[in-house]
């Protein structure tokens, strides 16, 4: 089974989530790259290391390793932007003043729990911000493959990892299509091109409906 | 009692480090290598210091800023929120020489600011459901969990500032602000390292990033590595 | 869903207002007469809401201010930290008119800067063996007693700038500032009126005192009254 | 029985208690006129409504109706001052980093228990800051007449007046001299030029030492 989207095709779908207007956290791994497929101005992206009004990476020789976002880099600040302190920065986030989080993910429920950080008995990365931006976020959207290298489910009825947050996600974005958490199954939003209802069932290890 | 707002800045790093002792619980700003007091961070390993607690959201990558002190061997324990790539610390925490304790990130400054603040113990949603939630108190607020958190306020903090004036009013540049600010309000001791020093009345009332009354010794460091932990870049048009 | 970080520039102050409705709870910024937002405080009543909960430091004082809003009877409840000599308020709080909830200052901002951050309650020391415990719930904490204080979250906020972008990034002057930042920040809508509307870029990002993320709608007020409340000088030399 | 200390003698007397270097925070009223004994520099004025290093008042027609004290007077600021919002201010004085609050009062008792902001079946003036300063800051310094104006005690073995913070004064300033509460008496600091032990403890509703 091959991946029917790419990651770039994955990014421009999860872009489309986005409404004029709204405040944005791009998780570190694919969320990154849906900057890349949103209008100028079109939304206004948070980095939860103090930064808001995150822009694009900076021309050439123009880099500074004190203007990073949270993956730790180099990057600008729009016109418009702000900086502030990494109290304050959560407190945005706690308090639900960033309307959409799009965040990696291992496993997600179909109560939407999400499983992002850790994987049992391997090497613990940490929490950095996930914790604070699945809890806090008005919506959260997660994005991974839909199977793991070694064709596990990762949709799945009930997480094993270790949870970053329980019934958060609101929308999964796959290689394979768009999938929302309904509490008992994985509605179907969309299908990838090809993909057929059989094959993302299969894929997928709660009821599709 | 004698007011600890007098003159507060000092000729050298190690001048500013000198009350330090073992086993104190030391706050360290900086979020990966940005915004680090890179002369203090030095400072403190030739300090001689031991069995110290830190505080950092990373505790240094690349074997750069807060790696030095996991090289050393002055650390008993870390409280942090991200490891990454940090070989340093994981190798540490595999043999058990530290032990690491992992903290959300907005639940670590949030704990800091509480030190600051006064404030005891909070209550937040952050980590209801997960593994945060072991040994911690919950209570159900308006019917949604929450997890107390406790303040967590250090004896050191070290500091670094753009510009201090000679109360210690800081001015931070863009994210190097990180955790620097609350980590100065939640400590008994703030030591700011700072770029630029300037006379009081240099920086408007309105403009300064964290006020002087957080500040007790200052250190003037005019040359910093500022090291690129990964520099993304692109083409010019 | 839609954003609400659009345009949020409007033309009048009835067109910032309309969204308002009976009842609802409003956060207005302001210390004494200093820093209120004075037009939308007049519009208020020219909008025509009655029943409000009013969240403010002093809900007005000399007739000034929000003291309008008492004698246009529009007010059901205040909260409040300090009445002082406000006799508009002394007046409708022994005829029962308006019932008056007196809060700690430090509380009552804490309160909301809890509402803004996510953080549902909070323990403090302030008020533990006054009558500010009644009806709380208390906690030892570390041998200290504290009590438990609920954040404190408004329908909309009116919060007075000296200068805002079009994003909302709001710079203050002086203490004026005080409350409304933190009224911003706790309010499900918040409109704010400023002296000066700025393009997007005219503010440093390290200068923002309170971010856009924080405002909703901007109405540019040129003129302003900002009355003196007590007006204390000392003669030339 | 007349005042022996006149209340610029109480603020001169109670100036002298400030340390070079602290931060202080001074309530209204008498206190306020502390001030005007602190030399150049000796130490920075907190102001609750959000500033710090408060200047004296304005030269005639320098007056800003937004740079005030939390009396709400007109001041100015000194160099190396800052301005700030109420919950950053409030923050600095529950936090401890206030060294010195100087507030004005009504009862203290021999437990340091202090009472300065309603009278029982009077008119309630309200809260403001002072049960913040009194249980934030580290050292709490009460400052008042030493009997009521119908001659009643206001240093007591326990107050009658609702409570600003239990066990928080350390230092009480009268007209008659100064006072520290010790658990179960006042502890004479000083007299007043003029006024005997006896006298003061005629005119203190607990046991002086």
């Amino acid at each position: 089974m091959t991946a029917i989207w790419s990651t770039e095709d994955m990014a421009r779908r999860a872009a489309r989530e986005i409404p004029a207007g709204a405040i944005v956290n791009l998780g570190i791994g694919i969320p990154t790259q849906v900057a890349d497929y949103l209008p100028e101005g079109h939304a206004w992206l948070h980095s939860e290391n103090g930064l808001l009004g995150t822009g694009p990476f900076p021309y050439e020789g123009d880099e500074d390793p004190n203007l990073i976002n949270a993956g730790k880099q180099t990057v600008t600040v729009l016109p418009g932007g702000s900086t502030f302190d990494s109290a304050s920065s959560f407190a945005m986030i706690r308090g639900g003043h960033v309307d959409i989080a799009i965040l990696g993910a291992m496993q997600v429920s179909v109560r939407g729990d999400l499983a992002n950080w850790a994987v049992p008995g391997g090497k613990v990365m940490g929490i950095g911000g996930a914790m604070d931006l699945a809890a806090g976020s008005r919506h959260v959207i997660a994005m991974m493959q839909h199977l793991t290298k070694k064709q596990e489910h990762k949709l799945v009825a009930t997480c094993d990892y270790p949870l970053t947050a329980a019934r958060v996600v609101t929308l999964v974005i796959t290689d394979l299509g768009v999938f929302a958490p309904t509490g008992e199954a994985f509605r179907v939003v969309e299908l990838a091109p090809g993909v057929t209802r059989e094959r993302a069932a299969a894929a997928t290890g709660a009821p599709l409906v | 009692m004698t007011g600890r707002h007098g003159n507060k800045v000092v000729g050298s790093v190690a001048e500013a480090l000198a009350p330090l002792t073992d086993g104190m619980t030391i706050l360290c700003g900086g979020f990966g290598l940005s915004g680090n007091p890179e002369a203090l961070i030095r400072g403190v390993i030739e300090r001689g210091v031991r069995d110290l607690t830190l505080v950092s959201n990373n505790a240094g990558n690349l074997g750069k800023g807060l790696a030095q002190w996991l090289r050393a061997g002055i650390l008993r324990k870390v409280i942090c929120s991200y490891i990454g790539n940090n070989d340093e610390l994981h190798t540490r925490m595999a043999s058990g020489e530290v032990a690491v304790e992992i903290t959300p990130q907005g639940t670590l400054a949030e704990r800091m600011r509480a030190a600051g603040a006064g404030i005891p113990a909070f209550y937040t949603p952050t980590g209801v459901g997960t593994v945060v939630e072991h040994g911690k108190e919950t209570k159900e607020i308006d019917g949604k969990r929450y997890l107390l958190e406790r303040a967590l306020p250090g004896d050191v903090a070290l500091v670094r500032a753009h510009t201090s004036d000679r109360f210690g009013n800081l001015r931070f540049w863009r994210t190097a602000r990180n955790f620097n600010p609350v980590m100065a309000s939640a400590a008994k001791l703030s030591i700011v390292e700072c770029d630029h020093l300037v006379n009081n009345g240099a920086i408007d009332p309105d403009d300064v990033h964290c006020a002087g009354i957080y500040v007790h010794r200052i250190v003037h460091v005019p040359e910093h590595e500022n090291a690129f932990e990964y520099r993304t870049v692109r083409k010019r048009p």
